[in-house]
């Protein structure tokens, strides 16, 4: 909390409206959908956070505001300590493009089907308009050096269809570090590949991170990936931050009862121990037309009247992390200030 | 093979005139519908073009839709140089005043039919003549005269007079009830009372090409709407089948003298209805173009002073003026409407903007040897026999199919779907030959009343020069066109009046012929050269005004 | 207002804003067209006067706005003016052979969709079999021909050669038909009704039957369609009710723009055949610049076209529960 | 010829799920080789634009005598001849030898087909790349233009166009430039609606470029195969339109286009005269044409669609 | 008698590039009652296998050899309209993609009645009480029944289709990846159904998976596949604490576990081979740290290393010495290139 923050996101929020069926009555019905609602953090230089949550919480939709692919329906977002969130300026935004780089969740998605590697890598250093013809040619080999596709050379005429998955998921870092950014968002970086591979890119993010002293994000649902790779964590739960602290804390020691649910879920690799009791119920609330109250009131085995009136605020628990939980209160000893909601 | 159109190498003189580009002819248009609608006027083009190529004239063809080209030709009338154009045949045009005078009296020459801009004060003088000469053989020499005027003149360019083609099926018709009339052929009315069914078959059913438009005794629409309306409404007079006008729902019209003509109508005739015919209702008609509501037909009855009922048999025509054409043009043109039907709706129009030409009558009633049965839209058109009529017909329906697929019609005539073939706009040898191989079919050929030509612009040298008209004329090959483009079911033509009207034509008229030869000749006579390169040259002291 | 009515009401305003522009383009192009309209109707025997008779009668002597300004109020109430040619208004005109036009574009489709859908499962299910290569070659050649072409050779064969349909015309000579009914189901009228949809289906049927089969293929494709096979379900009924089915969704909705299109009637197939339908009047229309009744046959096509336009989106979404509505499409 | 519609709403995403495929139809001439050698339907109807192409180059060597040529032997016409070792074709019945008409027709074919598949293609994909790409109100905007050309019979349009214009090949070719785009830009932008939801797109947003390098220099070459199926639709539509044209009298005379020819032989009764020579050569023609770009087209379908190929 | 049989079955696919061998000569069996999973790296057979058995393979696919003896008759030699007999009613396969395994335009409800009515024979009411049964066991609400697929979440979906594999009460249920792409919870969920029914009904079961957690969680035994071959099979606990072989090893390095933060993951490095032209001996040999001479020209046989458990290994021998290599992280940096 000492040091700079790179990254501020104040009361961040998007909102959709919602589609509906032209005939049919749908479960659903009309109405907005808030993907992420009011959602606060900072993360200080070369620190990494972890955002982990069930399908649909608003993950990749926060991952999106924080590189300005989404315009926030409100909210502030402060790069470096600038506040960029309405940010126009053709150069200045093309700085922000150099600085933030997004790592894709599908690999086969990620790189143009009619580029080769060459040519895919090539496109950032045009835009920017790095170096020479010469420079380039070394910084793609340097690139794909970095992520060991080794010799580089081999991989440059080939298209991505020719490549396997764990091989386009380092191209597509090494398209991600080629401009030298300072922030990396990484969206489910490893979801779409095989096990044995998985653990390969990972290892390969997490020093290549550390190295290069890039604050990142890491988006995932897979609570033992973030716990791996992640300092801090939080946790989504329709569109809003329900827990977030150290990852020590938070996951040894959770206070939400859905971050509680959610680890009690995960499954182990050890065939002898027991699986744990998840005690939410089952039903997923549609996001449309949130009702007033905790979003997580419907599943919540501790539901009490207050939870169906008034939205929890963030506050501290005694274990570090900031929990919104009414039930949870009699820990706290003092409502943490909106300021100190974040890490 | 030689080809038409490739110029022959001329004796032009090997010296060129000093000022010879100054004089050079542009190149001319000649405006045509194009292949795909007109394919002879398109090919008789052809030819006119070779032809002027070989006197060393640069032409060339505009094809355009008929629109267009009317529109250019009737409202910018000093725009265009030729263009084709023919005349259709009507009975009323059997008399010969409409040809002469419209198409070529100089006060038609600024927004009539005159749009050739044919100007010659004694060609004027004849033409009115003959229109108050009531006595036919001095009014013959009228015609003759002015024929002969037109052809030295070439006012127009003539082509070539088509041969009418009908077939109709013999089996279903006695050949001997068959009538022919000048200039019209088979297709009459004539046929249509006479013929005699002989055998199950007791319906005429012909095709028409395009649709019947409407059935109405006061507008003059599409050549078929006339087919039908001729049947269903009698007139006073009709054209019999030599040409000549003669008495029909009158039984006598006596010219008591050149501008009081007596008519008697014939007794006991009857509308569709069941109402009788009266002279009131014969006034009506006569006058109710009179009223603005109909207008197309006021040309045909401005000429009449007055009309006084004698008895309810018996009326009297005044006419301002002398008009020999009275006769065919205003008797036998003019529809008998029933006054109780029509006057309530002329009344009613008076106060709207819509005229009697927009009026469609559920019903038509007339008093014709022909009852109005039944129209589909673009289908067909039934008639019934009106055995009341003084001149009841002997087939019991008169139907007529829209059948615009010439190949179809073909098709049906030999299959026997339709018995009598009225319109054929294809190939006649083709027609011959499939009429030769069919054991039913009879075909009647008739030269027709009309005439196809190529109008050329005399406001607008070079066609200003008679000499250069005449030069066209004779370059003209037309046997060769008549042959070629119709494969000889055509005459070649040199006058407004058609060969098929021995009464009227003048037989030998000075139309120059001779081919290229005798063309050049005429040009260098008249002062015309060539350049080097064979171009014709205007005659000294004369320029190319409108430029290239 | 609900997204819903919104969403109709919005398609709805703009498909009037569609007419409206579609008017005025149609409106200058035929008032900047060579050519004075009522140049064809011109008799030699015609004065000056009488033509300027005939102009008045039309409006025509008017101002461009005033003109189009009328035209416009007309159209608003439905009117579409007086046709120069027939003197009548153009909508009698017109119904005079809509009917016949419908009768033949229904019973073409009828056939074409019939045959094309039938035809695209019969060729999805026999894929990678020579049945498949030919069919579709075959299926290319039909949509390949052009259509007088195919009518010509028709009329020569099955009426002139063969002797089976009449030659040309909706109805049988001289018959007088009681009500639309009674022509509809006379043989007579069926009869002249058979060689124009044959000839209007062979072509139309490719479409279908190239959609369909490819969707087939697409659908087949789906994993619901394996499920349905791994749950023992017969061939037969996999091919209709799963892959058939769904597949015929895009096919019938293509079916609801086809029919916008072919209202504009098939000129060529009324030209050839002789029938008495809009497409042939339209083009006499144009040739005879009878600019009222071009225009109200032209308007008519198009308000037809975007109505099945509107038709086809709302049918789909009706017909595929998946699909949402909302901005754009 | 022109209810090829819709075809939005087959599942194009399908195409991506083996982007590899498109690669192969690369913009370089050798990737267009490749996968004609690889698809006997797509060679096939590249071999048949070849051959009229070839036939359109060198119409002056191969045709025996001028198209427009009245033939005489001996001083006399020789109109409605039978097929004979002189006139193989047999001649018209103005004297004009046939099959000469039919190897100058190719040229006009081709050069209406290929200017109106151009034309559609351009226009086409431009409008759906814009579309699809800016959404909001570029979309809003050029799709109202797309549902009005949608609202426009084309028949009709075409024949009041040419009545308007003058019977000439080229408002033939202006009319479908007018109009048949309409199909090829609601297409395309579907298309390109889920390319630009594809993270390269993303990508090269993160990256910085411009938006105009994006939807060129990303999207176009994605949705290129797309537009290349509908020019060489188009390319069939042209020809039919021309033909119908011609038959219902606007055609141009001063070209001797295929659909010319069939109308003059239908209007000087050719099939009543049982002239076969002169009624089928064109239509085959005409025929062969179209269905080449059908050929080319389904080809490319089954790249666009490679789980057909699968299966 | 074991219910389900898999005797050296060979399914092979026809692609243009040659044969593509995706499942070269495996045999395993499950016993009434138990529940085997089947894992393995994408790509290397497991659904093809699970096709292979109930032959619904893709047009494409042969069935080579071996042979499927299920419930004493071999369905590899069944006629099409007997097996189609046995699909749904005795085995039921819930296929990979079960998102997307209901027809989209018709509710729920009519996939149930179709089966239940045609296949079932129940007359309506009776298939319309069973339909609203199932979905009670599976724990979706019986209102559902009559919504569209797409109105369905992903993990209601996949227990529906669970709810219609069950619906003829059968024999055996296969489940490819029935939890893959599913939340956690709803993940857990949906294990927890299939636990249960395992446990009343006696049901026999055969789940895929790429997820090793998910099979220690609910199987008996497990089967780990590699390049189209079994490479190791054995009672869960046995296979995944002391595996036998490098690539189960491997497989479990790379796996992070919630409880124990302090491991680092180890990646295998490099790709499975291509199934169109394998290598000659161990199909693993080119990944795999612990390669000898052999393992290049000889191809290691399937052979019993213990109480049930298989392996398919040509250092079986000493295995305690590579279990120990295998834990440490720089073992699998020198991979043999
Ligand atoms: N462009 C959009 N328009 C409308 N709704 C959207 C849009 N993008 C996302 N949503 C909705 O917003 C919510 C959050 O979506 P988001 O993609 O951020 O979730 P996520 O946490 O990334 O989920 P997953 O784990 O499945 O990737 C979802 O309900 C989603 O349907
Ligand atoms: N229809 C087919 N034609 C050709 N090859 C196929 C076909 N289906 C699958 N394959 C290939 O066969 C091999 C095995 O495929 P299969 O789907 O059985 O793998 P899997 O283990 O289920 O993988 P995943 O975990 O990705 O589902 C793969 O290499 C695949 O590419
Ligand atoms: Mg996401
Ligand atoms: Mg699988
Ligand atoms: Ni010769």
């Amino acid at each position: 909390m000492a040091e700079n923050p790179i990254i501020e996101v104040r009361g961040l929020s998007k909102h959709f409206e919602a589609r509906q069926h032209l005939f049919r009555k749908s479960s659903t019905g009309a109405g907005v959908l808030k993907a992420v609602d009011d959602v606060s953090f900072r993360i200080p230089k070369g620190h990494s956070l972890g955002i982990a949550g069930e399908s649909g919480c608003g993950k990749t939709t926060t991952a999106k505001m924080l590189l300005k692919l989404y315009e926030p329906t409100s909210g502030s977002f402060l790069f470096n300590g600038k506040d960029i969130t309405h940010l126009k300026a053709k150069e200045e935004l093309k700085q922000f493009r150099k600085q933030a780089q997004l790592m894709f969740q599908n690999p086969f998605e990620a790189l143009n089907p009619r580029f080769t590697i060459f040519r895919s890598l090539l496109e950032p250093l045009i835009v920017h308009d790095i170096g020479t013809k010469e420079e380039r040619a070394a910084l793609i080999k340097q690139a794909l050096e970095q992520v060991n596709l080794i010799p580089a050379e081999n991989f440059f005429e080939k298209y991505p269809h020719q490549m396997s998955g764990g091989q386009l998921q380092r191209v597509v870092l090494a398209r991600a570090l080629i401009v030298d950014p300072i922030f990396l968002v990484a969206d489910e970086p490893v979801s779409m590949l095989d096990v044995s591979v998985r653990a390969g890119v990972l290892n390969l993010m997490k020093t290549l991170t550390e190295r290069l002293q890039l604050t990142t994000v890491y988006i995932s649902h897979d609570l033992s990936l973030i716990s791996y790779m992640c300092e801090q964590t939080a946790i989504m739960y329709l569109g809003k931050v329900v827990e977030i602290g150290d990852t020590m804390s938070v996951l040894q020691k959770p206070k939400h009862p859905y971050t509680q649910a959610l680890l009690a879920a995960v499954p182990s690799p050890d065939p002898d121990e027991e699986p744990e009791e998840v005690l939410i119920k089952n039903h997923v609330p549609s996001p449309i037309n949130m009702p007033n109250g905790c979003h997580f009131q419907d599943r919540c085995p501790y539901t009490e009247a207050i939870c169906r009136e008034k939205t929890p605020e963030l506050r501290q628990a005694e274990t570090g992390q900031i929990v919104a939980c009414h039930m949870v209160t009699p820990f706290f000893d003092r409502k943490a200030e909106r300021e100190e909601h974040v890490i | 093979s030689e080809t038409q159109t490739q110029p022959k190498s001329t004796d032009t003189p090997k010296t060129e005139p000093a000022d010879a580009k100054s004089r050079e002819i542009r190149t001319l248009q000649i405006l045509s519908r194009p292949q795909a609608s007109a394919p002879d006027e398109y090919e008789r083009a052809n030819l006119i073009a070779g032809a002027m190529k070989e006197l060393g004239i640069n032409a060339e063809i505009k094809a355009m839709p008929y629109e267009q080209q009317s529109d250019i030709v009737w409202y910018k009338r000093d725009e265009w140089d030729m263009t084709g154009w023919q005349m259709a045949a009507r009975p009323e045009r059997l008399d010969p005043d409409e040809f002469v005078y419209n198409l070529f009296h100089s006060s038609t020459a600024k927004d009539g039919y005159n749009f050739i801009g044919y100007n010659n004060p004694e060609y004027d003088k004849i033409a009115e003549q003959q229109r108050i000469t009531v006595d036919r053989e001095e009014r013959k020499n009228l015609i003759f005269k002015a024929q002969e005027l037109i052809a030295s003149d070439v006012a127009y360019l003539f082509n070539v007079h088509p041969k009418l083609k009908y077939v109709y099926n013999h089996q279903v018709f006695d050949p001997n009830s068959v009538v022919e009339m000048a200039g019209m052929g088979i297709r009459n009315i004539w046929t249509y009372l006479n013929a005699a069914p002989i055998g199950q078959q007791k319906n005429m059913i012909l095709n028409s090409n395009d649709s019947v438009q409407a059935l109405n005794p006061f507008y003059i629409s599409g050549a078929f709407d006339s087919w039908v309306t001729e049947l269903i409404w009698d007139r006073l007079m009709r054209i019999d089948k030599d040409g000549l006008p003669k008495p029909w729902a009158a039984e006598s019209v006596t010219w008591k003298t050149d501008t009081l003509i007596e008519i008697k109508l014939r007794a006991n005739m009857k509308w569709h209805d069941g109402k009788p015919v009266t002279a009131e209702d014969v006034k009506f008609s006569y006058e109710a173009p009179l009223t603005g509501e109909v207008p197309m037909y006021k040309p045909f009855v401005e000429i009449i002073d007055k009309i006084d009922i004698k008895d309810p048999l018996t009326l009297e025509f005044t006419l301002k003026r002398p008009w020999a054409a009275f006769e065919t043009a205003s008797l036998s043109k003019l529809n008998l409407v029933p006054k109780h039907i029509w006057g309530p709706i002329i009344e009613d129009l008076k106060n709207k903007p819509e005229n009697a030409e927009s009026y469609q009558e559920k019903t038509p009633i007339g008093s014709g040897p022909f009852k109005y049965e039944n129209w589909k839209f673009k289908e067909e058109v039934v008639l019934s026999a009106n055995t009341e009529h003084f001149s009841p017909p002997k087939i019991e329906k008169w139907i007529m199919r829209e059948i615009p697929n010439t190949e179809a019609s073909l098709g049906m005539i030999e299959n026997g779907e339709i018995n009598f073939l009225a319109v054929f706009p294809g190939d006649g040898q083709l027609l011959q030959q499939k009429v030769e191989a069919s054991p039913n079919l009879t075909m009647v050929t008739t030269t027709d009343l009309g005439f196809q030509f190529f109008a050329m612009n005399h406001r607008r040298p070079p066609f200003n020069d008679v000499a250069f008209r005449r030069a066209l004329a004779a370059a003209v090959d037309r046997d060769m066109m008549a042959q070629v483009v119709y494969k000889g079911f055509a005459e070649p033509g040199d006058s407004v009046i058609s060969p098929a009207l021995p009464i009227w034509k003048n037989p030998s008229l000075p139309y120059p012929s001779g081919g290229v030869e005798e063309a050049k000749k005429i040009l260098q006579e008249a002062g015309y050269e060539w350049d080097a390169a064979g171009k014709l040259l205007y005659p000294a002291g004369k320029k190319e005004e409108l430029g290239k | 207002m609900g997204n819903r009515s919104k969403f109709i009401w919005s398609r709805l305003a703009q498909m009037v804003l569609t007419l409206w522009i579609i008017a005025t383009i149609l409106f200058f192009i035929f008032r900047l067209m060579p050519g004075n309209p009522l140049v064809a109707y011109i008799d030699p025997t015609f004065t000056k006067e009488q033509q300027d008779i005939l102009m008045a009668q039309f409006g025509l002597d008017k101002p461009l706005w005033m003109q189009y300004l009328i035209y416009l109020a007309n159209l608003v109430q439905g009117e579409l003016g007086d046709s120069f040619k027939f003197r009548a208004p153009v909508m009698e005109v017109i119904w005079g052979v809509l009917p016949n036009t419908l009768y033949l574009m229904l019973f073409s489709f009828v056939i074409a969709y019939l045959v094309g859908i039938l035809g695209g499962v019969l060729l999805a299910w026999k894929r990678k079999t020579r049945f498949e290569t030919i069919g579709i070659i075959a299926t290319l050649f039909t949509r390949s021909a052009p259509q007088m072409w195919v009518g010509m050779i028709v009329l020569v064969i099955f009426s002139f050669h063969l002797n089976w349909f009449p030659s040309g015309g909706a109805s049988a000579t001289g018959v007088v038909y009681a009500s639309e009914w009674e022509k509809l189901t006379s043989l007579s009228f069926l009869k002249h009704l058979f060689l124009p949809s044959l000839t209007a289906a062979i072509y139309l049927m490719g479409l279908p039957l190239l959609l369909m089969r490819s969707n087939m293929l697409d659908v087949m494709g789906e994993s619901y369609v394996e499920v349905a096979r791994m749950r023992g379900l017969s061939e037969q009924r996999i091919m209709l009710k799963y892959a058939a089915r769904n597949a015929a969704l895009p096919v019938v909705t293509a079916m609801a723009v086809g029919i916008g299109y072919a209202l504009g009637g098939n000129v060529v197939i009324e030209m050839v055949f002789s029938w008495p339908g809009l497409g042939r009047l339209l083009v006499n229309a144009v040739s005879a610049s009878d600019y009222a009744l071009a225009q109200g046959a032209f308007i008519l096509s198009a308000a037809v076209m975007v109505i099945m336009n509107f038709v086809a989106d709302i049918l789909y979404s009706f017909l595929d529960p998946r699909v949402t509505f909302g901005k754009g499409r | 010829m022109n209810t090829d519609v819709r075809m939005e709403q087959r599942p194009v995403q399908v195409a991506y799920r083996k982007a590899g495929f498109l690669a192969v139809l690369g913009k370089n001439l050798a990737g267009a080789f490749r996968f004609l050698k690889n698809d006997p339907f797509s060679m096939t109807g590249a071999v048949i634009y070849l051959f009229f192409i070839l036939i359109a180059l060198f119409a002056p060597l191969l045709a025996p005598y001028d198209p427009h040529e009245m033939i005489k032997h001996n001083g006399k016409l020789a109109f409605n001849q039978p097929p004979s070792a002189e006139h193989w074709l047999g001649t018209t019945n103005m004297g004009r030898d046939i099959f000469s008409q039919l190897v100058y027709g190719a040229k006009p074919a081709m050069m209406v087909g290929l200017t109106a598949a151009f034309f559609v293609v351009v226009v086409g994909t431009l409008v759906g790349l814009f579309a699809g790409y800016y959404k909001g109100r570029v979309d809003g905007v050029l799709m109202r233009v797309t549902d009005i050309a949608f609202g426009i019979p084309f028949e009709p349009f075409v024949i009041v166009l040419v009545a308007f214009l003058g019977p000439s090949v080229w408002n033939i070719v202006l009319a479908m430039g007018l109009l048949l785009w309409r199909d090829t830009a609601r297409v395309i932008r579907s298309q390109v609606l889920t390319v630009r939801e594809r993270s390269f797109v993303e990508a090269a947003k993160i990256s910085g470029a411009s938006d105009l390098r994006i939807l060129f220099v990303q999207v176009a070459p994605n949705i290129l195969p797309l537009s290349f199926l509908y020019g060489s639709l188009a390319m069939g539509w042209a020809i039919l339109t021309e033909a119908a044209v011609s038959f219902l009298g606007f055609g141009d005379p001063a070209m001797m286009s295929w659909g010319f020819m069939l109308n003059d032989a239908y209007a000087s009764q050719a099939l009543s005269r049982e002239a076969y020579w002169w009624i089928i050569p064109p239509g085959i023609f005409i025929m062969l044409t179209v269905m080449a770009g059908f050929y080319i087209g389904r080809g490319s379908e089954e790249i666009l669609y490679p789980r057909l190929k699968n299966q | 008698m074991s219910l389900l049989e898999v005797n050296d079955l060979k399914i092979y696919y026809k692609t243009s590039r040659g044969i593509s061998k995706a499942v070269d000569g495996v045999s395993f069996a499950v016993d009434q009652g138990r529940s085997l999973g089947l894992v393995g790296e994408s790509g290397c057979g497991k659904s093809t296998l699970v096709k292979g058995i109930i032959r619904v393979l893709a047009g494409n696919g042969i069935i080579a050899g071996g042979s499927v003896t299920f419930d004493g008759t071999d369905l590899t030699k069944m006629a099409e309209s007997h097996i189609r007999q046995v699909r749904w009613k005795d085995l039921s396969l819930i296929p990979q993609a079960a998102m997307d395994s209901l027809n989209p335009v018709y509710p729920v409800i009519d996939s149930f009645l179709e089966i239940l009515m045609l296949k079932g024979k129940l007359s309506r009411a009776d298939a319309i009480q069973r339909a609203q049964e199932l979905f009670t066991m599976v724990g979706l609400d019986t209102k559902r029944l009559r919504y569209y697929p797409h109105e369905f979440s992903g993990g209601m979906k996949q227990r529906a289709m669970i709810a219609l594999a069950l619906a003829l009460s059968p024999k055996l249920v296969i489940a490819d990846e029935p939890v893959t792409a599913l939340d956690v919870i709803v993940q857990n969920q949906v294990l927890r159904v299939l636990k249960n029914l395992k446990k009343e009904l006696g049901l026999t079961l055969v789940m895929i998976t790429h997820d090793i957690s998910v099979v220690a969680e609910t199987c008996d035994d497990v089967a780990v596949m590699y390049a189209g071959k079994i490479i190791e099979l054995g009672p869960v606990s046995r296979v995944l604490k002391h595996s036998m072989h490098p690539y189960t090893m491997g497989l479990a390095n790379a796996f992070p576990n919630l409880k124990k933060t302090e491991s680092t993951l180890i990646s295998i490095e490099g790709s499975p081979p291509d199934l169109v032209d394998p290598p000659k001996g161990c199909r693993f040999a080119a990944r795999c740290p612990f390669q000898i001479e052999a393992c290049a020209h000889e191809e290691p046989s399937l052979v019993s290393v213990g109480d049930r458990h298989f392996a398919a290994c040509h250092r079986l021998d000493e295995i305690a010495v590579l279990q120990a290599k295998a834990k440490e992280v720089d073992t699998w940096r020198k991979i043999p290139s």
